[in-house]
């Protein structure tokens, strides 16, 4: 019950907010449904969650693990999202009943249901259908602004993740396809609980081929390389809070079904193969990103590249069988990353560009916020104390265990040129003198209102990198076992 | 033999579909193809087919034979878009790798382990040629209507994809998809609308102010 | 031991007595060797004597330690005396690399006349500070590797131990070519500290072209006395290491040694004077070239102590 | 014991974040940093002290809710002796540096000084502590980015933030060396703690080699040096003190504690540590003369000391398979040095300090004359100057004399078979002898430019000694130099314990009699060195009653008979450089600039030269470019067309397949 209501009640509001009239009211509804979603989630990890078989909707340890960090990331960016659309406000016309603005509520909420529904779909179906629904559902988001670039980038979105996305499905068809063969698991439900526990009998040709669809089908939404080329045009041209979302929520939710497939291929017993080809798409994703962050000049492209980046750290600790630190990493990740778009839509706010020459002496200008900046990057970097610190060292750690050298080579190199090329943008933009006094104005107060939710996740973050609570630690273990298709 | 007549004639409508210039042939060539796919999956269907099945069949024929052809043909004349496809790769070299793909598309179906109860290889071997079909049409036309069809031609190859390969989801999920199908393709009109309001082109070529 | 003190408080006086005497000779070799009669016998005792009773002028530039640099100078020199032997005796001061305090003493000494030149403001005077700065920091390793060749060879750390031990058979034996290079460095070292031909001409009068005499331009009166007398004992201090390794026979008496060690220094400071008289001074470019070659036949001893 | 050391951790961060909360009151916050750190010192100090005068190591351990790694903290004798300099130098700059930044404009960013100063400072002492390696590195993370901050402390100058990006790069560039080294030992032992280290029986080469870049690169090794000159100069001065003084030990510190994991010590360790001293002990002190910048010749002189540093445990690693107290010596004097040159160049730093907010310039060759008027400070620097070169009685003295015994008894031919040895021997003392002597010449230059002589610029005019919380701690260094130098039979016993842990695991340590012995020897200089103050006091006296009744004149600086001389026809510090600049000009390619005179009557003209850094210019600088134009090819990649897009995702996907059904 508690698990309808929780993709179910952002749909219901979501169809409902096309028809309120009063954008205060709407704007309202999106804070008041974040919130309400982020106690139920809570709720529900407090009363526990029996995984049950056979069921295509349900909740076990991994689920709970990304449905919590996508509660709190679209908790910490409503106020962002409402404070957005007062920022942008449109003629009076787009602004009633079934206008741009309703839709833009809708479609926000309606991203909130299908990104928990993908969470909480344990069938391979159900999760595909989820997964493309988040796709359509994030489209109008990120056009809102309807200006030449922003829908540029929907374009590219919309077609680039759905042909993924029907690459997936084919993939889907073809673990259909490897139940068919042995009379013991034919007629079986699809759901990648039963696959897992019956993978010694399916066809392992086309567990592969379907492993290996399933990859660059859901690898494209994840934002791997080379299917990654949509990601950077999306992230920079969505308002910021839908960046946050995007980087924060979606790209786990894809990250989700290759995990689940993979866990069936190692149950299968042809693990290798699958930790083979995560390991050289995480390798590929995350050099790759390198070399873009190196000569960057837009900062929302930036911290895009970076997501691509830590999917590739994610694929990375999957295929090196390193779940522990890779969700944690994760988790980390995601909250970060949320941190710094929001606060990038703040920079953005402030100097009217994404431009990183354009920007300068941030820390100046609102002390805050350029903190909270410079915190984010070291964050996002893996720098001590905060948490992505620790995650990627247990995957380094995992890495050097398994005598994979190469692998912690690519790894330590890639981490070395983001930080490069990150900090050679970071630096002039956090630090010096403000650029133009004419279009940024120093704040008058140290800290304001939207500095808040970005300081609330980095403090998680930080938390995480000196002291793991006990409830995340045993959470991500479980869901660790789930992934690693124990 | 009507699933033999069927599979070619889905396969002339997959080739002209390569060569063709023109957008609304396009669209009508998408068209035929759903409504052959339909055919064809009533026709490899083993026994006799329950009331929810042809109800989803006929609601599947129904979207993808005239709802999503007739919103493309309503973006094509409100956008005022010309009607040549203006390819990427010429008509007769597209003509070849149609052919490529065909002969590739039917050695892959022989050469996969099938399992039991699966349909004629041709059937898998022409909802391949759909597909990629699709993705060429993507890959190698520049109209961005172009590419919403050849999204939706991939589509119907994958729709059929999973009965030829005696696979068959549960109803819920399969309503599921069609409606993401539909979802998806009426956003793109939507975008297309956009862009042709924006840009006062529809051309893909030229959306690539987004780069690095 | 006793006995050794009092050997060693003897030829520390016998320096302090004597070293004056030291220019003499030389410039009594340079004028014979042009024909002339050359200064009388205890002329820079003379010259001592009146700079001591003159009075002063400071630049009004000058800090302390245009005044410090004198006194620290002969202070040092006076320290590397008590740790030098004599006649193979040991010195005064002996212990395990005591070498090392001799030459940072010495250091010191030239840190503070550097400085004390700096400090005049002179453009002339920083001329001749950087050119001793930079020649002393050529000469230092060469005087440093050549003393360690001499461990080597005799298997001791201290000054004392060296000199005592070294023999004849040091000569004779397998070291003969390490040896010789080690000597030959030793002179070069000797003429560049003590700023002879062919680095130095301590008899130029053109500023541009001196090194030390440049550096001391402004002192006067008793610190110029101070600076003239250490002078005379860095001549006498580092002629030891030399005369030690030119006669290194210990004749057990050590009224003999001191004697054989005086006419050593003796032919010393003629060979000092010859040179002058005999060699051009170098080109100031090519001074590095000449403190390189040291350095090298300094090092070249490996070849043969370290097998 | 362990209460002490979580207690001044604690101290370090409690008076940080105090410094950054203080509200509203202003002198609060000026003083709660300095007592911060002087508490934390003095917490500290208990455990070290214990540790260094025979204690047993003192252990910690407490569980940690990390998947890897251990809060296990451990002071031996070898992070005791290393915590020293950390304990000594942290208060004297953080007194110092409230009186620095007093009258700095903006007292938001003076307060984060603070905070990233202590813990700049508790991070250094948290590495030393450290014995796991996750909270190795965390410490080690902890520390290089508090460095950063203090380093763009003054960010509205370009040349600021670029040097903190390079700080930045060369320092994360490093650790990531350091990762791989720990996740290799990691992966070889199960575990990360230091003390399972010791079980593997040895550590690999690779390991070392890692160790040696990725310490290498904090400790300023030349090649990997790059960072100290930018960020010393941008840094404020007493950060730069402390930087330069402590924080680059720790990277020695890091590869003596990977030496010791090591079953024994291959000769071409001995040799890499020789290579590295030789190379930079003299590249730096070369590099650190011909500069025009204060603060940037003591970041090269810094490099020069790290040189001195691996030269003595070069020597030790070899002196460490034979008998006889060569590697003792060695290493204790590596060790002192470690000590030593934390006081004196923390002391030259603060003296630059004083000057450069004196005078508002780090350029050497517009100062001058200024003994007279910051007396002070001019006596500090030069103290901690004569130190620096090694100058007895001063405490760089106590430990190049170590060194150079160590080499001395090393080419000895009794008992000693090897021929490493005695070549490295020899090769450390011809390498110390230059590095000594350029290092007095480029001393000499910066005291007597700075120092002495006329002013050659304006500015120096008002210039006045600092206000008393500045001037006692640059008193308080110069004392410490003096009593070092003087007591350092003292230091030598103090020193030995830790000298004595510095070995392979397969050699029981031995005896510490060398360093007994040697400090008799010592006394001998302390001895000596007291009769020559005595004499030159003497000497002094002499000289005023000779010139009691006599007429003792000031006048002008003569000028050789030219009367026109103005203070601009000083020698500067380029023109005292000039020689090098001719003997090294292939090594150091200076490009000399500036209108030259010509023609008969020439009109005004000015003369440069300017020494870029060579590894910086001819190594780094080319391989970023590279990179940075690899970088813009590969951008073709994301033109922007969505087909070439999808097509990647067609290529991926026919790989992929491919892959599978092979």
């Amino acid at each position: 019950m508690m698990l309808r209501i929780l993709f179910l009640a952002p749909f219901a509001a979501g169809l409902a907010s096309l028809g309120i009239s009063s954008p205060r009211v709407r704007r309202r509804l999106i804070t008041i449904v974040s919130f309400f979603h982020l106690a139920c989630t809570l709720i529900v990890w407090r009363t526990g969650f029996e995984p049950s078989a056979g069921r295509w909707i349900g909740l076990d340890a991994l689920s709970m693990l990304f449905l919590l960090i996508t509660s709190v990331l679209f908790a910490s960016s409503s106020f962002a999202t409402v404070a957005y659309l007062r920022g942008h406000e449109l003629p009076v016309e787009s602004r009633g009943r079934f206008s741009r603005e309703a839709v833009f509520t809708c479609a926000m909420l309606f991203f909130l249901g299908t990104t928990t529904l993908a969470i909480l779909s344990l069938h391979t179906g159900v999760f595909w259908m989820a997964i493309e629904a988040t796709t359509l559902a994030s489209a109008p988001l990120i056009s809102y602004q309807r200006s030449s670039r922003s829908l540029e980038a929907t374009w590219k979105y919309l077609l680039i993740c759905s042909v993924g996305i029907a690459i997936a499905l084919v993939g889907n068809t073809a673990l259909a396809v490897s139940v068919a063969f042995d009379p013991a698991t034919y007629g079986l439900p699809m759901t990648f609980r039963d696959l897992a526990e019956r993978a010694v009998s399916l066809n392992p040709v086309w567990l592969k081929v379907a492993f290996a669809l399933i990859l660059v089908g859901y690898g494209t939404k994840m934002g791997l390389a080379p299917m990654h080329t949509w990601l950077p045009d999306a992230h920079s041209e969505a308002p910021s809070p839908v960046s946050a979302l995007l980087s924060g929520a979606l790209l786990n939710c894809a990250f989700l079904g290759i995990l689940r497939t993979n866990a069936i291929l190692v149950r299968a017993g042809i693990g290798g193969y699958s930790n083979g080809l995560l390991a050289a798409f995480g390798a590929l994703s995350m050099l790759l990103a390198g070399w873009f962050v190196l000569r960057q000049a837009d900062f929302k492209r930036l911290l895009a590249y970076s997501s691509i980046e830590h999917m590739g750290i994610l694929a990375i600790a999957a295929g090196a069988g390193a779940s522990f630190g890779g969700l944690l990493h994760a988790l980390n990740h995601s909250l970060t990353k949320g941190a710094l778009f929001l606060l990038a839509g703040t920079i953005l706010g402030a100097y009217h560009t994404k431009s990183t020459r354009a920007v300068s002496g941030l820390i100046r200008i609102s002390p805050a916020t350029g903190l909270l900046w410079i915190a984010g990057f070291l964050a996002i970097c893996g720098v001590p104390p905060f948490g992505t610190f620790v995650s990627e060292f247990s995957v380094m750690a995992v890495l050097g265990r398994g005598g994979r050298w190469w692998l912690l080579a690519a790894f330590l190199s890639a981490l070395g040129i983001v930080f490069v090329g990150m900090w050679r943008i970071v630096i002039p933009m956090a630090f010096g003198r403000p650029s133009d006094p004419a279009v940024c104005v120093p704040r008058s107060r140290p800290i304001e209102a939207a500095d808040v939710p970005p300081l609330a996740l980095c403090c998680m973050v930080l938390l995480f990198g000196i002291w793991l609570p006990s409830p995340i630690a045993r959470l991500i273990e479980h869901a660790s076992a789930i992934a690693g298709g124990l | 033999m009507i699933d033999q007549s069927i599979i070619a004639l889905l396969l002339l409508v997959n080739l002209r579909m390569f060569a063709t210039s023109r957008v609304d042939s396009l669209v009508r060539c998408v068209a035929a193809q759903a409504f052959l796919l339909v055919c064809l999956a009533v026709v490899t269907h083993e026994g006799s087919l329950s009331w929810e099945a042809w109800t989803f069949l006929s609601v599947t024929g129904l979207v993808k034979c005239a709802a999503l052809p007739a919103l493309m043909t309503r973006a094509l004349r409100s956008a005022g878009i010309r009607r040549e496809v203006e390819p990427l790769v010429g008509y007769r070299v597209s003509l070849f790798i149609g052919l490529a793909a065909t002969g590739f598309s039917v050695w892959a179906a022989e050469k996969l382990p099938m399992p039991a109860g699966a349909a004629d290889p041709l059937v898998v071997a022409v909802a391949l040629i759909s597909m990629i079909t699709g993705i060429f049409l993507i890959v190698a036309r520049r109209k961005a209507i172009s590419q919403a069809i050849g999204y939706l031609a991939m589509e119907n190859g994958i729709y059929v994809l999973a009965p030829a390969l005696a696979v068959h989801g549960p109803l819920i999920v399969e309503t599921g998809v069609l409606l993401d199908v539909f979802v998806g393709v009426f956003i793109m009109g939507v975008i297309i609308l956009h862009i042709r309001q924006e840009f006062r082109h529809i051309d893909i070529d030229r959306l690539s102010e987004l780069k690095d | 031991m006793i006995a050794d003190t009092f050997a060693a408080l003897g030829g520390v006086a016998l320096a302090l007595v004597l070293s004056p005497f030291l220019r003499t000779i030389i410039d009594r070799t340079k004028a014979r060797m042009a024909g002339r009669q050359g200064p009388p016998v205890l002329q820079p005792y003379w010259s001592l004597a009146r700079l001591l009773r003159k009075g002063a002028v400071y630049s009004s530039t000058t800090t302390w330690i245009f005044r410090a640099g004198p006194v620290v100078t002969l202070a040092t020199i006076l320290g590397a005396l008590c740790l030098v032997p004599f006649g193979g005796r040991p010195a005064l001061l002996h212990f395990e690399g005591d070498v090392l305090l001799m030459a940072y003493l010495l250091g010191l000494g030239r840190f503070f006349t550097i400085l004390a030149a700096l400090d005049t403001g002179s453009s002339f005077e920083g001329m001749g500070a950087n050119r001793e700065a930079f020649f002393s920091a050529l000469g230092e390793p060469a005087l440093l590797l050549g003393v360690a060749g001499l461990g080597a060879i005799t298997g001791s750390v201290s000054l004392s131990g060296i000199y005592g031990r070294i023999g004849t058979s040091a000569f004779l034996g397998a070291h003969m070519p390490a040896m010789i290079f080690i000597l030959a460095t030793f002179v070069i070292v000797y003429l560049t500290e003590n700023a002879r031909i062919p680095v130095d001409d301590p008899t130029t009068h053109l500023e541009l072209t001196m090194i030390h005499e440049v550096m001391v331009l402004d002192h006067c009166g008793t610190d110029l006395a101070f600076i003239e007398y250490a002078g005379a004992l860095k001549l006498w201090v580092l002629g030891l290491l030399i005369t030690g390794l030119v006669f290194p026979v210990h004749t057990g008496s050590a009224l003999l040694d001191a004697c054989v060690t005086l006419a050593c220094m003796f032919v010393l400071q003629i060979g000092v004077g010859l040179v002058e008289s005999l060699v051009a001074r170098l080109k100031m470019g090519r001074t590095p070239l000449l403190l390189g070659i040291a350095f090298v036949m300094s090092a070249l001893w490996v070849m043969w102590v370290v097998r | 014991m362990a209460f002490f050391l979580l207690m001044s951790l604690l101290a370090y961060l409690l008076s940080g974040a105090g410094a950054l909360l203080k509200g509203r009151h202003p002198a609060w916050g000026a003083r709660i940093v300095p007592f911060g750190s002087l508490a934390a010192s003095l917490f500290a100090l208990v455990p070290v002290v214990y540790v260094l005068a025979g204690g047993s190591p003192v252990d910690f351990r407490a569980s940690w809710s990390l998947p890897v790694g251990s809060f296990h903290l451990h002071l031996d004798q070898l992070s005791a002796w290393f915590a020293l300099p950390v304990l000594l130098v942290s208060p004297i700059v953080s007194f110092y540096g409230a009186g620095y930044l007093r009258h700095h404009d903006r007292p938001l960013e003076t307060d984060a000084c603070g905070f990233f100063l202590q813990l700049l400072a508790g991070g250094m002492l948290f590495v030393l502590l450290a014995s796991d390696g996750l909270l190795f590195l965390f410490a080690w993370e902890i520390m290089s980015i508090a460095a950063f901050f203090l380093v763009v402390f003054e960010h509205g100058d370009d040349d600021v933030r670029r040097a903190g990006w390079v700080y930045l790069v060369a320092t994360h560039l490093g650790t990531a060396f350091l990762f791989a080294m720990f996740v290799l030992l990691g992966g070889m032992c199960g575990s990360f703690d230091f003390a399972d280290f010791e079980g593997l029986g040895g550590v690999p080469d690779v390991v070392f080699i890692l160790a040696v870049i990725g310490f290498g690169a904090k400790a300023g090794f030349f090649g990997l040096h790059v960072w100290l000159p930018e960020a010393h100069p941008a840094a404020p001065s007493h950060v730069s003190g402390l930087m330069s003084g402590v924080m680059i030990k720790t990277g020695i510190y890091g590869l003596l504690r990977v030496m010791v994991l090591a079953n024994d010590w291959p000769a071409w360790w001995g040799w890499t540590f020789i290579g590295i001293g030789v190379i930079s002990g003299v590249g730096g002190v070369i590099y650190a003369l011909v500069q025009h910048d204060f603060k940037r010749l003591l970041a090269y002189s810094s490099v020069e000391n790290i040189g001195i540093i691996c030269l003595g445990i070069g020597v030790g690693v070899f002196g460490i398979g034979s008998a006889g107290p060569v590697a003792r010596l060695a290493m204790a004097g590596a060790l002192l040095h470690v000590l030593n040159h934390a006081v004196f160049k923390t002391g030259l730093f603060l003296g630059a300090g004083a000057v450069i907010q004196a005078v508002g310039t780090r350029d050497l060759d517009i100062l001058g004359g200024l003994q007279k008027r910051m007396p002070v400070t001019g006596l500090s620097f030069l103290v901690a100057s004569a130190a620096i070169c090694g100058l007895p009685p001063l405490n760089g003295f106590v430990s190049e004399f170590l060194i150079y015994l160590a080499s001395y008894w090393s080419v000895l031919p009794q008992g000693f078979p090897s021929v490493n040895l005695r070549v490295g021997g020899f090769v450390v003392i011809s390498s110390l002898a230059l590095i000594g002597g350029l290092a007095a010449m480029c001393f000499t230059k910066v005291y007597g430019t700075v120092f002495l002589g006329e002013p050659r610029s304006a500015r120096v005019a008002g210039a006045a000694d600092p206000e008393p919380c500045m001037a006692v701690p640059l008193r308080i260094v110069a004392a410490l130099c003096v009593a070092f130098g003087l007591g350092g039979s003292v230091l030598m016993l103090l020193v030995s314990p830790a000298a004595a842990r510095i070995h392979p695991l397969a050699l029981a340590a031995s005896d510490t009699t060398p360093l007994r012995d040697a400090a008799l020897f010592y006394l001998n200089v302390t001895f000596a060195v007291c009769a020559l103050a005595a004499v030159a006091y003497g000497l002094v006296r002499l000289r005023g009653r000779l010139l009691s009744g006599r007429a003792v004149r000031t006048g002008p600086t003569w000028g050789c008979g030219y009367p026109y001389g103005t203070p601009r026809m000083q020698y500067t510090a380029s023109s005292f450089a000039q020689p090098l600049v001719v003997a090294f000009r292939s090594f150091l390619r200076t490009e000399l600039g500036g209108d030259w005179p010509s023609g008969y009557l020439p009109g005004p003209s000015d003369f440069r030269t300017h020494t870029p850094g060579l590894f910086m210019h001819r190594v780094y600088m080319p391989v970023f470019a590279a990179f940075s134009w690899a970088a813009g090819w590969m951008r073709r990649i994301q033109h922007g067309g969505t087909h070439a897009y999808v097509f990647y995702i067609l290529l991926a996907l026919a790989a992929v397949l491919f892959w599978s059904l092979l």
